[in-house]
């Protein structure tokens, strides 16, 4: 087991319901795709938020990720919705 | 010798176009070509009260700063300032503003375009629609023609 | 309904951009992008005391309207001005400033470029370079880079 | 025989050593291309100007034509090189 911090945003925030969260990771969970599914068991608002797992992007310290990359090493792992700004 | 001048900044304030394009040439003779890009807040016919803004503090800066990086290096460009707002932004007001400055026109066109295509689909912000009675409506939607718009500068 | 808002100036005194752009927008809500090109005059290296910029009166100004005709209809936008300068001009002074508004971004883009690439081959300026020591230096010489530039317009 | 005003910009009108001028037109020029075959026979400074006629751009009424193009009609036919505005 390891923890790792977890920030939200836009519509993944609301669905969760939180910003943020540390939460304890299982061995099992090794990529970001690994983490999707992990969280989609912690219930119901997770797997509203995590439904449509291949829109979610996810970045690892600041940086975007694909979602076989391994999550080894990750202080914060970012989940958001594809970005609208500009 | 320094190298290109880099300056990004997300905030929630408005920024100054004139100051920023004259900042751009200020004390150098080698600036033949400086390109602005403003993006405002529509109000969708008169259907939009806001927008509010949401960024991802910290990243939003470094994916900008890395867009940049890699406009200012593939253009030639000599500064490139890129600037984007966060929070409640009314119809009419500025969300974003990229300003590029080369010896030559297309590399300035180029370098602001750029930037532009690549911030909107990889920069960490998102867009909430606030109606003009102030409810919140929903979150804007990514475009399909967003990305499109980046891949054309993926090189053969 | 008043169509596309053109504006077009040939002036010996500079502009002002911050001016120019908020008069896009101003009083309306479907301006979602702005683009603006400045176009300075460089030193080239120190060498460049500064260019004498003569101009075909009535003529520039009638060219330049029918290339912004042609772009607000091919683009879709919004508002186009464009605004070049003419007599003495020294290193780090405008030239020439285009200004295109629309909802979107690459048409606003697309509108301020072609402006740019039709006006260098085929408003009537020509620049003469002057020394550093004011002594009259050669004319400058059109390039077959702007012809190309151009010509990447043309419709299949 | 009819007259015209001719304009000269840089170094056409540097060359010719005139801004503008009327000129009487022999009916044997008919296109932009035999006006510029015309001058070029009025003397020295002409032919200088107009030397490399290819390059010569001509414009008819503030219009841009082809050497091809018939001058019948025109008020004011001016001729100068490449333009390097912008």
């Amino acid at each position: 087991m390891s923890t790792v911090r977890l920030v939200y945003f836009a519509w993944v925030r609301e669905r969760i319901g939180k910003d943020e969260e540390e939460i304890a990771l299982p061995d099992s969970v090794v990529t970001a795709g690994d983490l999707l599914n992990h969280l989609k068991t912690l219930g119901e608002d997770y797997e509203m938020a995590l439904e449509h797992e291949n829109v979610i992007r996810v970045a690892i310290n600041q940086e975007h990720v694909e979602h076989d990359e391994p999550i080894a090493g990750a202080r914060e792992i970012a989940l958001f919705p594809p970005m609208t700004g500009g | 010798m320094t190298g290109p001048a880099i300056s990004v900044r997300v905030q929630r304030q408005d920024f100054d176009l004139a100051a920023e394009v004259a900042a751009m040439s200020e004390g150098r003779g080698d600036v033949g070509a400086i390109v602005t890009f403003s993006g405002l807040c529509r109000d969708e016919a008169g259907t939009l009260g806001a927008l509010e803004l949401e960024h991802y503090p910290g990243m939003a800066e470094a994916e900008i700063r890395r867009v940049c990086e890699t406009a200012v290096v593939r253009f030639g460009l000599i500064a490139l300032t890129a600037i984007h707002r966060h929070g409640r932004i009314l119809p009419g007001e500025d969300i974003v503003l990229v300003v590029a400055a080369s010896p030559h026109r297309q590399a300035a066109f180029d370098g602001a375009n750029f930037v532009m295509d690549f911030l909107k689909t990889s920069a960490p912000f998102w867009k909430k629609e606030i109606g003009t009675d102030g409810t919140a409506g929903g979150w804007v939607s990514a475009k399909d023609a967003d990305d499109s718009a980046r891949d054309r500068w993926k090189k053969d």
